[in-house]
């Protein structure tokens, strides 16, 4: 009985499908300590590999061929853009969870900025690049709505990923920035002031995708498959994302 | 086994025209400090490249300018004892000496040359803690062991201590008798080269100016500056003054010349310092006495060397007498001397 | 905590400087036997290239070279099989591209500094090139060329930019020191980051140490 | 196309070289000179440190020491109403941490390569130690010191990392190339990119050039 | 002015204990190659440091190990010539030379020593640029621009032409009558030191085994390695034959010993080559004669070298005779030829 096993999960150790999932970096802590040791318990067959970075990074290098087989984007441009260009199947693809934009500010001493109104107080203004950081684009759409973002950009300094700008602010480099909520719970040094209004750009859509060049479809949907279920859900929830149901 | 060598070449504001020959005779090359006797071996070496000429070593052409060959040091086998020896700062001196022997050779080479050059109990030493001669004599085992077809020795003995000097020396002259090849010494000093070869060639400021037997320049070196270069401590300008009689300028004496003399081509005069002899009997027919001053004396081990000042002028000849001969008893500095400058042994330069 | 981000780092630095070592040196000796001024300096500028761009950039570069859709990429996946991006050995790379400025432009420094004439010396004792090479040129740049190598090392030690793009940041696989360390600032897990801080300088002291330490035995006649 | 981030680069590197290139050259002799081979073993770990940490880390760092709620980034902006973050002067501050490892180093290795003999004859002479310094080991070790001045300057101009984290991203204030290039890179507006990388190869390429030939000059007689 | 040495210093397996005190006499100090005389001057120079002993210049305290004291080298004022000279590669001539000097006196310093040298030609050269003689005298003139309180020579004159050497020697020793400091000169020459200055120091495997007037020590050299520095070329153990009659072992013959001959001190006898004198009268009353074969002749410009072989063993005297002179008449290779060893020109010795 026992000795059976223990040589079957040898065998089954070399016989394991492996995948790599390609996920923006919000997610890693999700990822690696939670969703998929759960997922590797229950799917013993198949080991998952995740590359963490910046969506826009992600997407060159699907573009550069890396060998990937579902990409979890913090936006739909990515996204978008690898289905244009028939990378992603097209069916695959589903908006999985949103994270919301909330307006920081370092934690001690007063600050000028006390919401999205009054974000033209402050000196320097921390914001992802909207032309390479998702966050960025976001806070470009949300201020284009509240019709400051000219205003703003004159006094923004443009990240080259969410956590240069989470930095910027906490430091007290920057009197302000726009971020997604899960990064503001990850330090204490600063503290969320306003959560950006409904509207164009208030909320990041994270879309999940299987690869067009990908060898492992099928591992690849019974990954997609579980991100669904109730018990990544409720994880990722405690997170700070918000599910989309 | 000859040695042609035949190049021009400019450096600065120094240029260099070296020719000769040799065929199986070793060659002394003497010249005065800066006169191009080393810029001469780094061209035979390959280290210097002539801007043009040839230089054929046992019927292989090193360089040609004409012909494009200009064969790597590498490939020269031509030895060459740099002046400062250049030994590897890295290396002990055994690494030094083995470093062009094949290894099945080296323990055969290693002894040979470390009993050669005395310094078997040197091998483990680097450059840094080796004295200077030392160091030259691990640079001469170190091209003994390269086995080289021309031997090119850039004052190979300056840094030797006298005895170490002689004894070598004379090691060298008889290893140098079964060695299949050219050799060619610089130095600057004519003792060394006196001894060393049948022939000798004499640079002045880049330009071979004399070439030959030995024996023949040192009697009679033709030019000024050859006579100062093989030794001769006395020169004087002249001018005839009738049939055998000519004034020595610069010594304010008029001298009896004898058969050699040609009054259109010499205007210099020398005589050795060996040469000029003291009187000191009262004969009269004594030719080419001088009465003068003592004015200076050096004493060295075996020699008394004076410098004696003529009545007539300021200038000085200078005067070596071999230490207790009775030639030289009661010399003292200040007092008066009789010498006489003997015809046959006077010197007719001219200048270059 | 995982400890794969310093063997991976280990593995990669390691077999980095072998290669960048050999090849900056390479490379240096070439560049400085050249005879022509004009060339030396425009392969110098090449060289020296992968330092100015970004590091990323630099990774995009080469993913664009090595990516299995690129010409390179496309032979080596289809006659070898073999897949660069996204391997161990892309983190090598990365490290060889990135450091290798270091060690030839350090090694050509050295390599001018040495006295001419014992090159001269070796020359006409019938020693060939590749001789002189080694037993002369290279024992006398040795404190050049340890600078070099440490610094090369460093680098490739603390590459992060290239081997992010070129090599992913997967755990266990291609997450080196820095991937780690930049990882867990992101994620705001600052104790960790001082952990992997704490490990990659401890790292690169003790190779620093041994570097010197050897070559210090090497060279201690130069005194 | 924006050339404010030319700008911004050639005066960030101008005057970062600068810096670096004496305090680099400073170190190492202090090094040099010591007696103590562990000291030194230690001193050259610590120089080398910014070279190993992901450059972001080291931006993080400096980020921590002179950020305005840093106790030293406090007393300047309250003392003498300096601000480093984001302003000029932090991007120049990001280039120098980052590359005086190279020109310490490749100093370092050049003043061990030279010939003992000469410093004692120094010496002897009566020349003081600041004398012997500059008229004797800096001009004897030029090929080695150029070399530094080469690697540090490219690995100024090409700061990246570390220069976003403290300098941010401002357009026109602290965008230099490397971060135009990245941020081009990464909107996927790959001819703006390649406009920047060849100014970026330009302007290496002319210093290189310039900093080879200067020097050729200057030491010509080594040959 | 004075100088006061005594110094003990281990390098490797050599060992080095110097002891010497000048006061306003020249010191020249003779030693075989690696004997140490290099690393006594750099000592002095500040350049070695001694495990023990004291250093004093005109009482400034250069070294003392038990008072902790170690003046840098900068500050001792001690001209030290390189035997490789050391001049800066990147500097010409003139930057060389004026390294040391203050801005306001360049120019007078300049033109002072490149007159003394000879060097005003080669001003704006750099030393890759100059042959070995001239960087020589770049080294030289370079040093007494400095002005140091006390000269230390290593081997000055070794890569100088002899005529150089000969006018820079006298030139020097004319400058240095004005010279304010000691002056200390290394040389494997004893021709040199001999003509250097009175005293004179014996080194040899790091110990100085004689030091005194130079005459006394060229006469009486003492022991068997002295009388070798000093140029002594036959040198012979013996055995006591019996009152005033000895055995030359290593030359095969018995002689009469003059009244300096102590039985128990001496264990060698020595002779030097220009003492040899040869008999060519019939005379009986000849003390020391001996017949032998004339081995080798090696000829020089001014005086004839002679091995010669006694019949009845191999060894063999070496014997100088002066050119030209009556007594070396029909002189040949392989000839017979009788010579004396005058009693008063033995030297006795003893090993140390
Ligand atoms: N690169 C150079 N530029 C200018 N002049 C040079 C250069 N190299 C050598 N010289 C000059 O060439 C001449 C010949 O030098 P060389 O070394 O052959 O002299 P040498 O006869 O060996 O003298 P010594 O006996 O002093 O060694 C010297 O006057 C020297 O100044
Ligand atoms: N670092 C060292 N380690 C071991 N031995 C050394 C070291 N430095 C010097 N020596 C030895 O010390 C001895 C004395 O050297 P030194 O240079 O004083 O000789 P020297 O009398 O000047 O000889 P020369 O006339 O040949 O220059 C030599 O035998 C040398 O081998
Ligand atoms: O300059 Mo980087 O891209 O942080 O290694
Ligand atoms: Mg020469
Ligand atoms: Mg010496």
């Amino acid at each position: 009985g026992t000795k059976t096993t223990s040589v079957d999960s040898t065998k089954n150790e070399e016989a394991k499908q492996t995948i790599t999932i390609a996920a923006a970096a919000s997610l890693e802590q999700s990822m690696t300590k939670e969703i998929i040791p759960l997922f590797e318990k229950e799917h013993p067959d198949v080991k998952i590999e995740g590359t963490y970075d910046s969506s826009g990074k992600l997407q060159t290098q699907i573009e550069e061929g890396a060998p990937i087989d579902l990409f979890i984007s913090a936006g739909e441009k990515q996204m978008d853009a690898l289905v244009e260009e028939q990378l992603i199947e097209k069916d695959s693809v589903y908006d999985w969870l949103e994270n919301l934009m909330v307006l920081i500010v370092p934690v001690n001493g007063e600050s000028k900025v006390t919401s999205f109104d009054t974000l033209l107080n402050a000196e320097t203004i921390a914001v992802g690049d909207p032309e390479s950081v998702p966050a960025g684009q976001y806070a470009k759409e949300i201020l284009e709505g509240l019709g400051t973002w000219e205003k703003v950009l004159g006094k923004s300094s443009l990240g080259t990923n969410v956590t240069e700008v989470l930095n910027w602010v906490a430091k007290g480099s920057a009197e302000a920035g726009i971020v997604y909520a899960t990064d503001a719970m990850q330090t204490n040094e600063v503290k969320v002031v306003e959560t950006a209004p409904e509207g164009k750009g208030s909320k990041a859509i994270y879309p999940v995708g299987i690869t067009t060049a990908g060898h492992k479809k099928d591992e690849a949907k019974e990954f997609e498959e579980f991100l669904k279920t109730d018990e990544v859900l409720s994880i990722i929830e405690k997170n700070g994302f918000t599910p989309i149901k | 086994m000859s040695l042609l060598v035949d190049i021009e070449k400019k450096v600065g504001s120094f240029c260099l025209k070296t020719k000769f020959n040799t065929k199986e005779q070793w060659l002394g090359i003497l010249g005065a400090s800066g006169s191009g006797k080393s810029m001469t071996l780094k061209c035979i070496a390959g280290i210097e490249t002539p801007d043009k000429g040839r230089i054929v070593l046992n019927d292989r052409i090193l360089f040609d300018s004409e012909k494009g060959i200009n064969l790597p040091a590498r490939l020269r086998k031509a030895g060459y004892l740099f002046q400062n020896y250049a030994l590897f700062p890295h290396m002990t001196a055994r690494e030094n000496i083995l470093v062009s022997v094949e290894k099945g050779r080296q323990k055969e080479v290693l002894e040979r040359e470390a009993a050669r050059f005395q310094i078997e109990t040197l091998l483990d030493q680097r450059p840094a803690e080796l004295s200077g001669g030392q160091q030259q004599r691990v640079a001469l085992a170190r091209i003994f062991a390269s086995e080289p077809e021309v031997l090119m020795l850039d004052e190979p003995f300056s840094a030797l201590d006298e005895y170490m000097k002689e004894k070598i020396f004379r090691e060298m002259m008889d290893t140098l008798q079964s060695f299949q090849g050219e050799v060619l010494m610089v130095s600057h000093s004519r003792n060394e080269l006196y001894e060393f070869g049948e022939k000798l060639l004499i640079i002045q400021n880049g330009l071979t100016i004399l070439e030959g037997e030995k024996k023949a320049l040192f009697e009679q070196p033709v030019y000024v500056e050859a006579a100062i270069l093989t030794g001769c401590k006395n020169i004087s300008r002249i001018r005839k003054v009738s049939d055998c009689i000519v004034e020595a300028i610069d010594w304010g004496i008029t001298l009896d010349v004898g058969e050699h003399y040609q009054e259109n081509i010499h205007t210099h005069i020398g005589i050795r310092a060996h040469d000029i002899e003291r009187v000191i009997t009262r004969e009269k027919n004594i030719r080419n006495k001088m009465s003068g001053m003592v004015k200076k004396i050096y004493e060295r081990p075996f020699e008394i060397d004076m410098l004696i000042e003529n009545g007539k002028s300021e200038h000085i000849l200078w005067c070596k007498v071999p230490k207790g001969s009775i030639k030289n008893a009661n010399l003292e500095e200040d007092k008066p001397i009789t010498i006489c400058l003997p015809p046959e042994k006077l010197i007719y330069l001219r200048e270059r | 905590m995982d400890i794969s981000p310093l063997l991976i780092s280990l593995k990669t630095a390691v077999i980095a400087i072998i290669i960048t070592f050999f090849t900056g040196i390479l490379l240096a000796h070439r560049v400085v036997v050249m005879k022509s001024e004009k060339m030396k300096t425009i392969l110098d500028g090449i060289f020296t290239l992968p330092m100015v761009l970004p590091p990323t950039v630099v990774g995009f570069l080469l993913l664009c070279l090595f990516g299995v859709k690129s010409p390179v990429g496309k032979i080596l996946f289809q006659s070898f099989g073999i897949k660069i991006v996204f391997s161990f050995a892309a983190t090598v790379l990365a490290a060889v591209v990135i450091s290798l400025p270091l060690m030839y432009r350090s090694a050509r420094g050295a390599f001018e500094q040495i006295d001419e004439n014992l090159i001269h010396a070796a020359r006409t004792l019938g020693m060939t090139e590749r001789t002189i090479f080694w037993k002369i040129v290279m024992p006398l740049s040795m404190p050049g060329i340890v600078s070099g190598g440490i610094l090369a090392f460093a680098r490739g030690l603390g590459e992060f930019g290239a081997t992010a793009m070129i090599a992913g940041n997967i755990a266990g696989k291609t997450r080196t020191l820095p991937l780690a360390i930049y990882t867990k600032v992101s994620a705001g897990d600052m104790e960790g980051a001082w952990f992997y801080v704490l490990v990659i300088s401890l790292v690169s002291f003790i190779a620093i140490a041994l570097i010197n330490y050897i070559s210090r035995k090497w060279r201690k006649f130069y005194k």
